[in-house]
């Protein structure tokens, strides 16, 4: 299997080159009102430049777009830290119930019971999967999520006297986290990995301090480990009276397996997207809810959820919240995709998902370990961390072999992250890829390790098959071609 | 388990070539009093038969539908959505595609991201604009810390009028990183009070932050407070709920906005409860280095073909870190292709002739419910697609006794305008039929 | 634009090869009744050789197998004869509403007042459309209308005391007209298509006698040309007591322009896979209703939808009637589709579609005149067909020039039909292409036939740019697997 | 027009190039008493919302959805589809292409019709399948023409307790040629009367059709049925309207059957009132050559590459005409496809599994039913997922009561059997609820 077969791949001009003055592609009821006119100096002076086009043309314009795109309906997408596991088809049907999708979120509590309903026992069924005690379900990704807790642990400490001023993250983490403590005004503190891969208690003993708000700690880590120190760490964190923040990304090593809550993390956040099946979509959108302990539940954002004697309310009066991170109640169609699945999955169904997703990424790593260099000898969880060491004795390196992966037909891992493994090359298979596919990937990864040997020139300019070849990615941040040019 | 697929035999190859005894022995590493030993407690699986009928069933616990009338807006508008955008977003090589990283192998996604970019540049007036952020109100936020990022100056006035909702985004976003946000009353009209904002800008002043429409519905021309914020070196930052308006009203461009948000759900996607929206983000080019979300841009491959990519990655949180502009990742790229989808089908002629349809159905409205014995419009100022009205009951009232009649009369403004406790925000679009709007003035007729 | 830039093309096994024992990709609730067991003599021996696959595995499999596949949403499809216009996704979604996809068709009367008012009305739009007094439903695709059609011919015939031996039939016809009529227990006498391209009054009244049960006649006929002796025609089939069916195959060209009915025809089926968009669905369900003059509606298949004082109902008794040609009702799912796009574009949309089919067809042949061989020199309608005359000279066939077409990214034409046209190459646009697609498709075609002069080798391989090349039919005929070979 | 990309100024730069003035004049051919003049006596045109309100309010007067429980069978099921089968056959590029002529450019309708043909002889037991009939009516007449064709004889032996609409279709299929069709009689048992086939059975004999199950769902040995056709020349055809049943009943095949058919739409295909049905047909290798209908053959590319394309075409009627095996052109594709897709999630474990389910169920449902005092079950034979009861009240009237309790309680047998007027044949299958059955069976008793 490969791609760069012979096939329909079209070249696909841009709407704004196909569009033709009085084209039309709507259907519109006509006007059953006299036509009013708003006050002149209101009025739009210049149209906006849509396209005009017909139905046809705009079908199948999208249609071979789409083609040109590598997805998980395409073929195995390992992508490291992603979990691109299977997108249940039956989550979507659900969600797209006129039930769900034309609801809208103003409407008086009585009548959008069901949406609350659903909320609620979503709520519920994170909270007992992480340990925890409460849950918001507004944040609209992780990284909203991240920001959502560290706001949760900023007005915590604010409350206890004073809102500290730093965040210890170790360098294995991903940028949002970083990113994150800035947006909500903490310094960063870097933890340098230990040398099996793991951060060690005794790092952040060194680092914590009454400065401290907390600890964002990504357990697994990025390198794929268990945090086997996590327990001291948090009780570290809490002895100088920090908190402890989880970056939940990796939730599908652990489901049913290990919860963060009952290893002493304070906050969590989600990615509905990676762990629960909801579509990435090309990048979005996403849903980040947010678990935390008792103590943190009052600053939880407003509005939230309650069940009372008759049916669900939406409550808005919390004094100590932290306040809003999204106009209404969070990302809902992304609820429902995460609830169908946990209700199709049950609990039996969950702890399968994660120890098959911890298998896979074992059975990756036994296969490719001497073809790759492995940085740490540890045991894997769900995804594994190889580098290019190897292959750079030949002048080939991590992307080198991403671009090459394509010309077989798979999606390149996630690469050059973390930053702790130089040259990484970051796999993750998920519990939904077969042996049979796992196999095919493993004899392309050799393959492709052999390539690099013999013919390093072959992947410094892969990939060969593609639509399109390696992309001059200079000449696009230099001259900024950010939108289409209407003059030329 | 439909889902996993491997078999009992699979996994014993497997394990054997790991080199462990049993899947257990792969959580070796985690500690044992942290490891999980009872079955969590979740309702036990349900089979897609059953699955679908409980999902039913509680989708249907909503009012919805055809037996409902609606007029509800405030952010999230019922909006024509071609039959053909639900069958293009559900292609898996779109629905199940990763963040375009890797670009010979997402060329689909990308070249839809540049168009949809084009596009909200187009309908936004401006130079640029990125690939999305969450949705309107965090993208005004992040428009307030860019203004911030880009004048070096820590104040920032924010119309009363704009989304309530918005509002309190802005503050729980920017509370910690030394901003000062101030409030702009509104007039009579429903507008900004520009004696206040004359007092309130000054050179501390990052930015002035307007509903354009508001969160009334009210549609003002901004073009002095873009002369006024501009004389004082601040920058005028739009929000728009409700960017169907902009097929009849000023571009926020036209009137000297620097920078302008947009809750772009209104275009292909449904309402879902809120939630996902579309944070439509455009600016001015120089500010494009400090702009917070992806990018894509047009570039060329090997063979000098053209080809497009993501581009100024230096400014996100994966480069960056730290130091990134925002820590915006997952954005909301689906939603962004079922308004670029939806934009192509209606395009420029649809866009405008929507717009325009809007307009009449709610002025017609609001003229007859004005007739209404008692019944009041809250604001002089011109409105779009939905105005305040003050009804002779109580909102709250009037809003439960018309559930027995199948309608959803409108929001109560109480809850975020003490000082309008008695106004009903309505919106009318063109899906709600000429005999929806009859019967809804006859109930608020009886009402009165 | 072109085919065959380089791509996703995957190769993909068999759904057979890849299934593995135990595979599940099914959820089927857990049983609550008791385990019954019939008895052993009617249990079955041995399973099915199913395959044993994982949901993501079937996504997998099908999205590939789809992207090998040519279709209207790819590109344009001028299959003469087939009216490949564009199939709106709207008809798709009402199709889909679960009051219409999930009716049981011996629901009683009161409880399915949606499908029978459908119907009713749909059968009337289709008589008001071709001139007729009235239409059944029933019959599948159009070679079942052929087949009740000359049953009610026949029916008719018989009442009169004589079923009569024959059928005439013109040698441009589609081979369903030759077949069906064998079917019906007639024999065909073929009719010599005139010089014109047209059938001549004279050659039927040669033919006509009391002996010929009827005409089958397509108007426009094959070559795309109206038969403009259709009224004498009809006149003299009918005056020596014949009738005349007419095979509405090509309805786009007449919408509102001109009625079959009017013209005298006794019986016509539609096309309503091709006429009013429902899709082809790489060969079916298609609809084929059969609409008639007063004078056969008694013969019409049972049931009938009739329209009551407190409803509509089905009535059974029609004692005339030729009886059943299908079970239940027809292929409601697409009469629900075309009565949905004759609503959407009411009268005044039908008659813009056939102008612009038309106009279309009219385009392309002023446009490849010169560059292939036009048989007839006639006024064109909704199609055109051309030949390989020229090329031939330089030893290049009609199937060459198809198989050439598909490395331009185009569907080939239907060809070497109709028969009275040696290498014919028959085009048919539809009105939903626009000026710069058959623009497009005749520079291709031009191109095509400049490289026929130059490099007819190239034309004898090719195609070059698809998945697969020319594929060996003899031995497909030879060998004979028609299924997969579980012992291999 | 949405549908129709021509501006206007195509039109006129088309017809220049034409050659003509206007389009009118694009119809001269069409002689001037024949031109069409007035506007189309149709409703105007609908916009797509007010298309979708309309469609909406037509199928909403059909009872239907999770208010009703169904018990309706006789030969169109109610069976879970999975989610992932609309998705897949809603992909353009199978819903979009033609029957595939051109197999360079069709592989993917290719293919999965030979996964198709495969699934079908391994579930009927037979040699070959073919791409697609119809439906099971239409499919079991061209069984009997197909017979007819082989043994060059000319009389069919029609079990009664066949599918009365699919004899219907038999005898207007075949009374022009010359095919005599004789009726077999049914026992107590609801099987074939064995004495009246030995009599019927001659060397006249093309074949004796068997509804296996037969209409009144019961399930019957016809193992000496073919023995004793094949004893006199004659073939066995068998016609099963819920294939269903041979996940856990033998297969034709495996009875001896020589021809089998069956409608396929309990195999991923909605019910919608009754079609698009599928017809599958399969028979032995010996016959191929007089097969109705379409068939895809494995062969190679020029390069050695494994491909499909469509074989034996010489039957068919675009090639042979008047000399067709039969008339067929479009059959059922899509739904075929669906088959496909729905087989392969099934699968071996899930299609015994399903089969088992509905067996189970039925036995249950019958048993409470013969349990309600007055009721009765009509035969003794074996049952699938349906079975003929006769209630204590008049069919048609426990139907008509049922309604008000949202009940769609069974098929009146009166129609087709004056004989079984008071059969009410009912089915069950995993759609019903515990609950529904259990309602059923309580309403039931209400009426006794
Ligand atoms: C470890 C980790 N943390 C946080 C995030 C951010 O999540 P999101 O993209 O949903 O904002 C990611 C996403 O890739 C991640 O992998
Ligand atoms: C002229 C003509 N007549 C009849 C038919 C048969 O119609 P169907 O394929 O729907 O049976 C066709 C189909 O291609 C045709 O083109």
């Amino acid at each position: 299997m490969s791609t760069g077969g012979r096939g329909f791949q079209f070249q696909e001009p841009l709407l704004f080159e196909v569009s033709r003055e009085g084209r039309e592609g709507f259907s519109l009821p006509a006007s059953t009102k006299p036509r009013r006119e708003p006050p002149a100096a209101l009025r739009r002076l210049n149209d906006p430049r849509l396209p005009e086009l017909s139905e046809p043309d705009v079908i199948r314009h999208f249609t071979r777009l789409s083609q040109w795109n590598f997805s998980i309906d395409t073929n195995f997408y390992p992508l490291g830290s992603c979990t691109m596991k299977h997108n249940p088809r039956v989550n979507e049907e659900v969600a797209r119930y006129t039930g769900f999708a034309h609801v809208h979120p103003y409407q008086p509590d009585e009548t959008v019971q069901g949406c609350l309903a659903l909320m609620h026992a979503l709520e519920q069924y994170l909270a007992e999967i992480s340990g925890m005690d409460a849950v918001t379900l507004q944040p609209a990704a992780g990284a909203h999520g991240e920001l959502t807790g560290l706001l949760l642990i900023r007005a915590h400490q604010t409350a206890k006297g004073n809102p500290r001023k730093k965040i210890l993250i170790p360098d294995s983490a991903h940028g949002t986290n970083p990113a994150t403590s800035s947006m909500v005004g903490y310094d960063v503190v870097q933890i340098k990995t230990g040398r099996e891969g793991r951060t060690l208690a005794s790092a952040i003993a060194a680092e914590m301090d009454e400065d401290v708000a907390g600890l964002m700690i990504t357990n697994p880590n990025t390198l794929g480990l268990y945090e086997t120190e996590i327990r001291d760490i948090c009780d570290i964190v809490h002895s100088k009276g920090g908190l402890v923040y989880g970056d939940g990304a990796n939730m599908n090593a652990l489901l049913s397996k290990a919860r963060p809550g009952d290893a002493g993390i304070d906050v969590l956040h989600f990615n509905l997207h990676k762990t629960f099946t909801t579509p990435h979509g090309g990048g979005g959108p996403g849903a980040g809810p947010v678990a935390v302990k008792k103590i943190l539940e009052p600053y939880l954002p407003v509005p939230r959820v309650v069940q009372k004697e008759n049916g669900f309310a939406v409550e808005y009066n919390r004094p100590q919240s932290v306040g809003r991170v999204k106009a209404f109640f969070g990302n809902f169609g992304m609820l429902v995709r995460a609830y169908t699945y946990i209700r199709e999955m049950g609990p039996d169904g969950l702890k399968r998902v994660t120890e098959l997703a911890v298998l896979n990424a074992n059975y990756i790593r036994s296969r490719l370990k001497g073809s790759y260099h492995l940085p740490f000898e540890a045991g894997q969880m769900h995804e594994v961390v190889f580098s290019d060491k190897i292959q750079k004795e030949s002048g080939v390196t991590t992307l080198d072999v991403a671009k090459r992966l394509m010309d077989y037909g798979f999606a390149p891992p996630t690469v050059y992250f973390p930053l702790v493994v130089f040259g990484a090359i970051m796999i993750e298979p998920t519990e939904t890829e077969s042996k049979e596919t796992l196999d095919r990937f493993c004899d392309a990864m050799v393959s492709i390790a052999e390539e690099a040997k013999k013919d390093p020139d072959l992947l410094h300019k892969a990939p060969h098959q593609t639509k399109i070849r390696r992309l001059d990615e200079v000449k696009a941040a230099r001259e900024l071609k950010l939108r289409y040019d209407f003059k030329s | 388990m439909r889902y996993l697929p491997h078999t009992e035999q699979e996994i014993r190859e497997m394990l054997k070539t790991v080199g462990v005894a049993n899947i257990d022995a792969l959580f070796s590493t985690v500690p044992d009093p942290l490891l999980f030993k009872r079955p969590l407690e979740l309702p036990a699986a349900l089979s897609e038969i059953h699955l679908r009928n409980h999902l039913r069933d509680l989708s249907r616990k909503n009012a919805h539908g055809e037996d409902w009338s609606q007029f509800l807006g405030g952010g999230c508008y019922s909006h024509y959505i071609p039959s053909s955008v639900s069958y293009l977003i559900s292609r898996g090589e779109f629905l199940t595609a990763y963040t375009p990283y890797q670009p010979e192998v997402s060329q689909g996604t990308l070249q839809a991201i540049f168009e949809y970019q084009t596009m909200m540049a187009e309908i936004l007036g401006l130079e640029v604009a990125n690939a999305s952020q969450y949705d309107g109100s965090t993208g005004t936020a992040e428009a307030i810390r860019l203004a911030v990022a880009v004048t070096k100056r820590h104040k920032a006035l924010v119309a009363r009028s704009l989304h309530p909702e918005y509002r309190q985004v802005i503050l729980t976003y920017l509370k910690n990183e030394g901003v000062a946000v101030e409030e702009l009353p509104f007039t009579p009209a429903g507008t900004i009070d520009r004696a206040a904002l004359k007092k309130s800008l000054d050179e501390q002043t990052a930015c002035v932050v307007a509903g354009y429409p508001n969160f009334f519905g009210v549609v003002e021309d901004l073009s002095d407070v873009a002369e006024a914020a501009h004389a004082a070196g601040a920058l005028l930052i739009t929000s728009t709920p409700e960017p169907l308006a902009l097929g009849l009203f000023k571009s926020p461009g036209e009137m000297g906005a620097d920078i302008a948000v947009a809750e772009g759900q209104s275009f292909g996607n449904a309402m879902s409860f809120g939630g996902p929206g579309l944070g439509v983000f455009a600016c001015r080019k120089d500010y494009v280095r400090s702009m917070p979300g992806r990018l894509v841009g047009e570039t060329v491959d090997a063979e000098g073909q053209r080809g497009f990519v993501l581009t100024l990655a230096t400014r996100e949180q994966h480069i960056r870190r730290e130091k990134a502009t925002s820590n915006i990742c997952t954005n909301v790229a689906l939603c962004a292709l079922a308004a670029t989808i939806t934009l192509a089908l209606w395009g420029k002629g649809g866009f405008k002739e929507l717009s325009r349809m809007n307009y009449d159905r709610a002025e017609d409205l609001k003229e007859k419910l004005a007739a209404v014995p008692g019944v009041r419009i809250a604001f002089s100022g011109t409105t779009f697609n939905e105005f305040v009205l003050i009804p002779r009951q109580k909102p709250t009232d009037v809003v439960a006794k018309l559930i027995g009649d199948k309608i959803l009369a409108g929001i109560p403004l109480w809850r975020w305008y003490p000082e309008l406790a008695e106004g009903l925000l309505v919106c009318v679009t063109e899906m709600n039929t000429d005999e929806q709007i009859d019967r809804f003035v006859a109930a608020l007729r009886r009402l009165s």
